[in-house]
């Protein structure tokens, strides 16, 4: 029920932003429409996601949320100076690497955010994901040493411990 | 008495827009530039991203607050899901397609 | 050699008939004003109550054409239901991660609700029955990229698929019938006395937006037909 | 009123009702007979009209000419009918129907429209006899149908020149289109160039068709040429050498079938020649020819199918079972070749006097002899075979009543004709003013005969030797070869290949575009 | 007029039923919907047909000259007269025939059908364009139907070669809208005559171009043998039947109404189109004669008999009209019994070889009479309908001075003759062979012996369809009048 | 205003003359495509008015272009689709059938 | 005005981009492209709305941005090398 609760509010919130407008009729039609999609849809969208909080846990993960949310478009920055900087180098010089990144998590929407996480940030891209060993493919662009990346590595997990609280309860 | 919002407010469009074309310009020197295919995908995954932000929160700061911001924002929030996806998949093609590291990627141009 | 220069020369020349063409069509004078495109311009609002006139035009002015054009897309979508074989086995293709998975799943009910958008401000904004119809249609579409065509058709059957684009299609020549009812012409809209309501609302231009969502409904099903059966292989 | 050709096309339809075999007899003896009677009750002048389509037709138009021709082919249509009925099916009797109808409404047409309707009319039902008789006559039957389909198209083609220069659909001499016609009359009458189909279909098809065929089908192109095309000067040395042709090939037949078949384009030669003169009399006299050779020629067909019925072959050999065992079918011959040779006193006699006296050029009139001799002297080949030279051929079975009574019938009538010919002239009031039976054509009429019987016993090894059969040259079947090869050239460039087809897509725009601007 | 928009819809309504009866009811609802329509589709163009003349127009969406208009007159009466012939017989004999994919084979024809319909009512040019397309694509689909490689070529060479000619239509239609900033067909003929003369030549070639190609001129005819060859047998009826005739009517309606005798005469295209069919014919009748495929050899027939049709329509003249006119309809009947009994033959022992036709006249005699009694129709013998259309359009043919057309239809009836003759002396051959066969039944039977006795009394008694046709000609070769009719309906 | 034209005459011919040369079947329906698209230029370019812009009169609009070409455009769109969609199916049946996408390969019917 | 340049600069880096799918060498490597390329119109959608005034653009972007995902998708999928099953030439 809470599920279907949360896809209607965001369902709703989505029409009226695309109606541009708010009126009985817009409210009316979307009420009608965002109860249809909820019901039929909740179940598939938020299958692993654990709403056993209240409203005040809510709150405080959506404060979160937004946080990591600045943070990571300031990283979406930084990185893509980075990136930019190179193809504007007169002589850029690359030093790319796949490695393998076992990963902790255990709840399949983490994975997915988290992969977000490498490609927009840290000049990594998620190449590929084993499921069987749970186990993220990487590439990244520019390092140099086997030290730069195992600092590399430890960031990632920091950052995906992050995410992890912010979407996965702890109940 | 000058009326300091407005100029405030063209002054961040302008950088936003400025970034924003910067940005998109890299990319496409990227993609020209860079010598194999991840380090294309980097371009197009970063500086895409960054270069579409900087224009969208540009309207948006143009528009002000309104209902259409708020769809701006949502379409900001739809580009920064799917673009990463998008690399994601094209990668994840490649990827399986050779089924090997990379053997250019050793090379440093 | 020759047949290719002899091709070349073909279409050489057809391209020279229709420059010559276009370069008189272009040439000449009109002075006479397009009556129609200027009455559609100045009354169609007022006429129809929507104020998208290229939805007023597809769904109102000229609904007849849109319902042969969902008749053609019905048909596609028949050809290539029968045309695939009743054996399913999806198309080889990469097959996505787990990453692939979990954005679908937040997309859907944003491109749900985008569709649904639209096709219900048909009237009022850009889009209408047919592009918001496929936008719904890409929710069976990638559900099926990603998931793989059994899941796609286990959540939506062929059957019910086919049976909705029906319905849509009935519906639209029902909604047409209604004027027929009220004793005026096939697909009449105000002038058989529908309330068209004031221009630029939700509700308004009477038929149109019900039109939408038939044409909407069945385009959506359609291409989810099309596009499953040419993922399909033997 | 109506066309006597009706009764047939009637009995025609009635066929198809699912009645006894005795019934059928009845039917059939009862519509030709009426037909018969009611052509004899028609006065001349009459007239039926009709509109169809945009055209004032007149399906029934009666005059002496046509009364004449209606009568013998009436009569003619009994003695058939009656010859064939126990020994055809019911399918060939319901064709044998609408070919006869079809032949008599041509006689009674009085437009344009309605002789070509119901001249291909026969020409189905007749194509379709032949094709449906047995698996032997299916070529025949092809080429005979597709033969005379392209005769009646030029006729077609002559009519709408004629309509489209008169405006007028009437049945009267043609003024424009003339060779059309000419083609057309010349492939029914089986002239020389256009005569290959005339063996070929009665040699092949079952006896009792060959008999229904001769009867009409060439003697409708008579009847319409007398209509259409008299006092061409031309066709009259034309006829001629037809005639001649004819002679020199009915020669070389082995076959007694296509030897008559032959012989038939040596009577057409006379027929043409009369009408050619385009004189009263010399129209008279073919139409009167026209009778006769139905008459003999008719019964010698029925003959030589007695001959096919009770032997099964139809060689010259097999006549020799004549004279002894077919006492009817004998007689009937002896009577029919003493018609066909032009004997005073038989029937052939008075119409030959007629066309002979309404020819002045002295090189027709050497060619009329000429033809005579011949005709003498190739039926002597035939009564020697018949009854002179020893035979041992056996009877397989005897023929049926019908067949003789139908046979008889026509003899009977033949004897009448020839030893009271006025009486002919008074049925039909046409009175040639002639004295049949004066020195001078008793005289003329008796020469070519007794030439050629001296003239038989001097050579008679050479006219009674049976002659290897040259190949006919065909110039038809080269043209069609040619015709089939281009079709099979055209064929092959459709090869599957949808480029090719795109291609000549493609260039159809351009020369549509070039064509419409330029 | 109302009941000239339902012969659009019901047949739409009809399909999509279907459609849906298939998953909730399989077969059980199938006959009754099928059957029932089509009886009442035939009650719904009877009474539209004996309300074509005078012209009427009916106003989709009462919008007048603002929207899309449809009129009946005499020219759609008589397309429509031939649906009313051949619709319900086809149904009748397609649910017996048709065994594979039935529900979609009714949809499509029922789409079709509305299709040629839409084509045959409208008024307006680009709902003609889009009904075109409707009913092409189901035609295209129809051929599919058996899914064998030769079906699924065929459809593909059909389908190439027909959107490659609606993409002319589609072309000529747009610019015509630019120079006229109409689509009414009245308005555009008024407003087309102070275009120039160039532009309007090009535009009529691109017409012509694209709406040749349906009807399958030589040599725009390569895609039609070949979708016939593996298509459902009562399709085919339909095609040659309607689908082709639906082209050749809109290609005429095209030239005769937006650009007007006049122009076609100033531009030579009334002799472009006489040569251009006797050209086609005299080819065509040369291949039918190569084919060994029955079905093959009847497409190759077809094709020739359009050309007769073009030969008909583009001599200009009122007997000309009346004759192509004449002709379209009896091509529809009489190529519909033959494939009706090429069908039956198939049916019964999956004969489509003329050499697979040996002894069949002696096991089916009436129905080998029929087959023979149309085949000499179409071969122009008298006393069949054939004879009558060809008999005017050869004397049109004359009167307007093509004098080598007349003379080479004549031709071409001689070289029709020799491979429908082929087929005739095949049936009736004997054959120790004794075959395995369905029997017939009546609903295949019937259907056939109807279109194959409408070929005798048609011919016999032809003022029963020109009484109709014979109004055609004013409509066409004055557009003044269905001008007005259109601009004040 | 004649380089529009001349642009969609340069992508009409070349649609044409992909169809008309290529012997591989994608292309062949590639080739249709873009006589497609041209043809959806056109539409464009017959709608065109200087200075208009979407036909939706809401209240910010001054000028609108021709909104007919554009709803047939849209009906052109949707039937083009349909038919290249079914064009492709059959190309996928060919491919499994024949094994081969040369268009020349189809060569079951002919004569 | 500054929004036009901002246009013609997004038009000019797409036209740098195309440079790539022409190019290539791989199948990947178009497909960036092209995906850099549909990223950069959207973003010109989003501008020519405020350029010519008219804010309903934002839609047609956001469609547009959809059929961009899911096109990418569809690519991804099915294009790939021969050997491994993909369509052949
Ligand atoms: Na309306
Ligand atoms: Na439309």
């Amino acid at each position: 029920m809470k599920k279907k609760l949360l896809t209607f509010m965001l369902t709703l919130g989505l029409w009226v932003v695309f109606a541009g407008r708010m009126n009985i009729q817009v409210m009316m039609f979307g009420t009608i429409i965002c109860s249809i999609l909820s019901h039929l849809l909740a179940n598939s969208v938020f299958r692993f996601v654990h709403l056993n909080g209240g409203p005040k846990q809510i709150v405080i993960k959506i404060t979160y949320m937004f946080f990591v949310f600045s943070a990571f478009l300031y990283d979406v920055f930084l990185s893509a100076v980075k990136v930019s900087r190179q193809a504007f180098a007169w002589n850029p010089s690359f030093s790319p690497r796949i490695v393998k990144l076992k990963t902790s998590d255990e709840n399949s929407s983490d994975i997915g955010i988290f992969a977000h996480f490498l490609t927009c940030t840290q000049g990594a891209l998620a190449l590929d994901f084993d499921p069987l060993h749970k186990n993220y493919v990487i590439h990244w662009i520019d390092v140099d040493s086997d030290a730069e990346a195992e600092t590399r590595k430890a960031l990632i997990r920091k950052q995906e411990h992050l995410v992890a609280k912010i979407f996965h309860s702890e109940g | 008495m000058i009326d300091f919002l407005p100029i405030l407010r063209q002054i961040v469009v302008y950088v936003f827009f400025l970034t924003g074309s910067y940005f998109l310009l890299s990319t496409a020197v990227g993609m020209i530039r860079f010598p194999d295919l991840y380090t294309r995908l980097h371009a197009s995954a970063k500086c895409l991203m960054a270069g579409g932000i900087s224009i969208l929160m540009g309207c948006i700061v143009l528009e002000g607050i309104g209902f259409v911001s708020l769809k701006l924002i949502i379409l900001l929030l739809f580009l920064l899901i799917t673009n990463p996806i998008a690399n994601h998949v094209i990668a994840c093609l490649d990827h399986s397609n050779t089924m090997t590291p990379n053997p250019i990627s050793k090379n440093r141009s | 050699m020759v047949k290719k220069l002899y091709k070349l020369g073909l279409v050489v020349s057809l391209g020279m008939f229709l420059f010559v063409l276009f370069s008189d069509i272009h040439n000449l004078d009109r002075t006479s004003k397009n009556y129609l495109s200027e009455h559609y311009i100045s009354e169609g609002v007022q006429e129809t109550g929507a104020i998208n006139l290229v939805t007023s035009v597809l769904y109102d002015y000229r609904a007849f054409d849109t319902l042969g054009e969902a008749t053609v897309l019905l048909t596609a979508a028949t050809i290539l239901a029968f045309l695939v074989p009743v054996t399913k086995a999806d198309m080889l293709g990469t097959t996505f991660t787990i990453i692939v998975y979990q954005a679908t799943k937040y997309l859907i009910p944003f491109i749900a609700v985008l569709g649904v958008y639209v096709i219900m401000f048909g009237h009022l904004s850009p889009g209408g029955g047919f592009v918001g119809g496929v936008v719904m249609a890409l929710i069976p579409i990638l559900l099926s990229l990603t998931y793989g065509i059994d899941f796609s058709e286990y959540k939506l059957t062929p059957n019910t698929k086919k049976v909705v684009e029906d319905i849509g299609a009935i519906g639209f020549i029902l909604l047409g019938l209604l004027a027929v009812l009220t004793g005026n012409n096939f697909l009449a809209n105000g002038q058989a006395g529908f309330p068209l309501g004031n221009a630029g609302e939700l509700i308004s231009a009477g038929l149109i937006p019900y039109l939408n969502v038939m044409i909407g409904i069945k385009v959506g099903a359609g291409l989810a037909i099309i596009f499953n059966s040419l993922m399909k292989e033997q | 009123m109506i066309t006597p050709g009706l009764f047939y096309l009637i009995g025609a339809l009635l066929l198809l009702l699912p009645i006894r075999e005795k019934m059928t007899y009845i039917l059939a003896i009862l519509m030709t007979t009426a037909a018969l009677m009611m052509t004899f009750y028609l006065v001349p002048g009459d007239r039926v009209q009709l509109e169809f389509l945009n055209y004032t037709l007149t399906p029934v138009k009666v005059d002496r000419i046509s009364k004449l021709t209606g009568l013998i082919f009436t009569f003619g249509g009994l003695g058939s009918v009656i010859y064939c009925f126990r020994i055809c099916s019911r399918a060939n009797l319901r064709l044998i129907f609408i070919f006869i109808g079809s032949a008599l409404t041509v006689a009674f047409s009085g437009d344009l429209f309605t002789l070509y309707v119901f001249w291909e009319l026969m020409t189905i039902s007749s194509s379709f006899l032949i094709i449906m008789a047995s698996d032997g006559t299916k070529k025949t039957g092809y080429y005979y149908f597709l033969i005379q389909v392209a005769g009646g198209l030029s006729a077609l083609w002559g009519v709408f020149l004629q309509y489209a220069a008169t405006g007028d659909l009437a049945l009267k001499t043609i003024e424009a289109g003339i060779p059309f016609f000419m083609i057309a009359v010349a492939i029914k009458l089986a002239f020389v160039g256009f005569h290959t189909w005339l063996p070929l279909a009665y040699g092949k098809a079952p006896f009792y068709v060959a008999v229904v065929l001769s009867i009409y089908t060439t003697k409708v192109g008579v009847y319409v040429m007398s209509r259409l095309l008299p006092g061409i000067d031309i066709l009259a040395y034309a006829g001629l050498f037809s005639a001649l042709f004819g002679i020199g090939m009915a020669l070389l037949q082995t076959q007694v079938r296509r030897f008559l078949s032959y012989s038939i384009i040596i009577q057409v030669g006379y027929m043409i020649i009369g009408i050619s003169m385009g004189t009263v009399a010399g129209i008279t006299g073919a139409m009167f020819h026209l009778v006769n050779h139905i008459l003999y020629k008719t019964v010698l067909f029925m003959a030589v199918g007695v001959v096919v019925y009770t032997t099964g072959k139809d060689d010259f050999e097999n006549l020799g079972i004549m004279g002894r065992k077919l006492p009817v079918t004998s007689i009937a011959t002896l009577v029919a070749f003493l018609g066909i040779a032009g004997v005073p006193f038989f029937n052939g006699y008075m119409s030959k006097a007629i066309i002979k006296d309404a020819v002045n050029e002295p090189l027709l009139t050497w060619g009329l002899n000429l033809m005579s001799f011949g005709t003498c002297l190739l039926f002597l080949k035939f009564i020697y075979y018949a009854f002179l030279k020893k035979s041992t051929i056996s009877l397989d079975k005897q023929p049926a009543l019908s067949m003789q009574v139908g046979m008889g019938l026509l003899t009977v009538m033949m004897l009448v004709i020839g030893i009271h010919p006025v009486w002919l002239e008074s049925v039909t009031n046409m009175d040639v003013a002639i004295h049949y039976f004066d020195k001078k054509h008793l005289v003329s009429g008796i020469q070519p005969f007794l030439w050629s019987i001296a003239i038989f016993i001097l050579i008679k090894k050479y006219v009674v030797k049976n002659y290897e059969a040259p190949l006919p040259y065909d110039l038809y079947r080269q043209i069609a070869k040619q015709v089939v090869t281009t079709g099979y050239q055209l064929s092959n460039y459709h090869d599957g290949k949808l480029t090719k087809y795109l291609l000549w897509t493609t260039s159809t725009l351009i020369i549509l575009l070039a064509l419409l601007l330029f | 007029m109302q009941a000239a928009i339902w012969l659009i819809i019901l047949p739409l309504l009809t399909a999509f039923f279907i459609g849906i009866s298939k998953v909730f009811y399989s077969y059980k609802l199938l006959f009754p919907l099928v059957t029932g329509s089509a009886i009442l589709y035939l009650y719904l163009l009877i009474s539209v047909i004996d309300h074509s003349y005078p012209p009427k127009v009916y106003s989709v969406g009462d919008w007048g000259l603002l929207g899309i208009n449809i009129m009946v007159d005499p020219f759609s009466g008589l397309l429509l007269l031939m649906i009313a012939l051949l619709f319900l017989p086809v149904i009748v004999f397609s649910l017996k025939y048709i065994t594979f994919h039935t529900h979609n084979y009714f949809i499509l024809t029922y789409i079709m059908t509305a299709g040629i319909a839409g084509m045959v009512l409208t008024a307006d040019l680009f709902n003609l364009y889009v009904f075109l397309e409707v009913s092409s694509l189901s035609s295209c689909a129809l051929v599919a139907l058996k899914k064998t490689n030769k079906a699924i070529e065929g459809t593909f060479k059909y389908l190439v070669m027909s959107t490659l000619g609606s993409f002319f239509i589609l072309l000529a239609t747009i610019l015509t809208y630019d120079l006229t900033g109409t689509l009414n067909m009245a308005e555009i003929s008024v407003a087309f005559q102070d275009i120039p003369f160039q532009i309007k030549s090009i535009l009529m070639a691109f017409f012509i171009f694209g709406y040749a190609i349906k009807i399958g001129l030589i040599p725009l005819h390569a895609w039609l043998p070949d979708s016939y060859e593996e298509s459902p047998i009562p399709y085919n009826v339909l095609s040659s039947g309607l689908v082709m005739k639906s082209a050749v009517y809109a290609l005429i309606r095209v030239l005769y109404i937006l650009f007007g005798f006049d122009f076609l005469d100033e531009t030579g295209m009334l002799q472009i189109g006489v040569v251009w069919g006797v050209v086609t014919f005299l080819i065509a009748h040369l291949l039918a004669f190569q084919q060994s495929n029955v079905i093959r050899l009847l497409a190759y027939s077809s094709i020739a008999q359009i050309a007769y049709i073009t030969i008909g329509l583009f001599v200009g003249t009122e007997r000309g009209l009346i004759g192509g006119n004449f002709h379209i309809l009896n091509h529809a009947i009489m190529k519909g019994t033959l494939f009706f009994v090429i069908a039956i033959f198939h049916y019964s022992l999956t004969a489509v070889d003329i050499k697979d036709l040996k002894g069949l006249g002696f096991r089916f005699p009436l129905l080998s009479f029929t087959f023979v009694v149309a085949s000499l129709a179409i071969v122009g013998l008298p006393p069949f309908n054939g004879f009558i259309s060809k008999w005017l359009i050869v004397e049109a043919a004359l009167d307007a001075g093509f004098i080598y057309a007349a003379f080479s239809i004549l031709v071409g009836t001689f070289l029709s003759l020799t491979y429908y003759l082929k087929v005739i002396v095949t049936l009736y051959t004997k054959t120790d062979k004794t075959i395995e066969m369905k029997e017939p039944g009546l609903a295949l039977k019937l259907p056939t012996i109807f279109l194959g006795s409408l070929c005798i009394v048609f011919g016999i008694a032809p003022s029963l369809p020109l009484s109709l046709i014979d109004k055609i000609p004013t409509f066409l070769l004055d557009h003044e009048e269905y001008i007005s009719i259109l601009l004040g309906g | 205003m004649e380089l529009p034209f001349v642009v969609v005459t340069i992508l009409f011919c070349l649609g044409i003359y992909t169809i008309i040369t290529q012997k591989n079947l994608i292309k062949i329906v590639l080739g249709f495509t873009i006589v497609e698209s041209s043809l959806i230029l056109i539409f464009v370019l017959v709608s065109y008015q200087p200075g208009g812009t979407a036909p939706i009169l809401d209240k910010a609009y001054h000028l609108v272009v021709d909104p007919i070409p554009q709803a047939l455009a849209l009906t052109s769109i949707v039937i083009g689709g349909s038919v290249t969609a079914v064009m492709l199916a059959l190309v996928i049946k060919i491919q499994k059938r024949y094994r081969t996408l040369n268009v020349d390969k189809l060569r079951k019917l002919k004569g | 005005m500054v929004v036009l340049y901002v246009i013609l600069a997004i038009v000019l880096s797409a036209c740098l981009t195309f440079y790539r799918v022409m190019k290539g060498p791989s199948v990947s490597d178009r497909i960036v492209a092209m995906h850099a390329i549909g990223v950069m119109f959207l973003l010109v959608l989003v501008l020519l709305s405020y350029f010519f005034a008219r804010k309903i653009f934002i839609d047609v972007a956001l469609v547009y941005g959809v059929f961009l995902f899911v096109d990418i998708v569809i690519m991804a999928k099915y294009l790939r090398k021969p050997e491994q099953g993909g369509v052949r030439d």
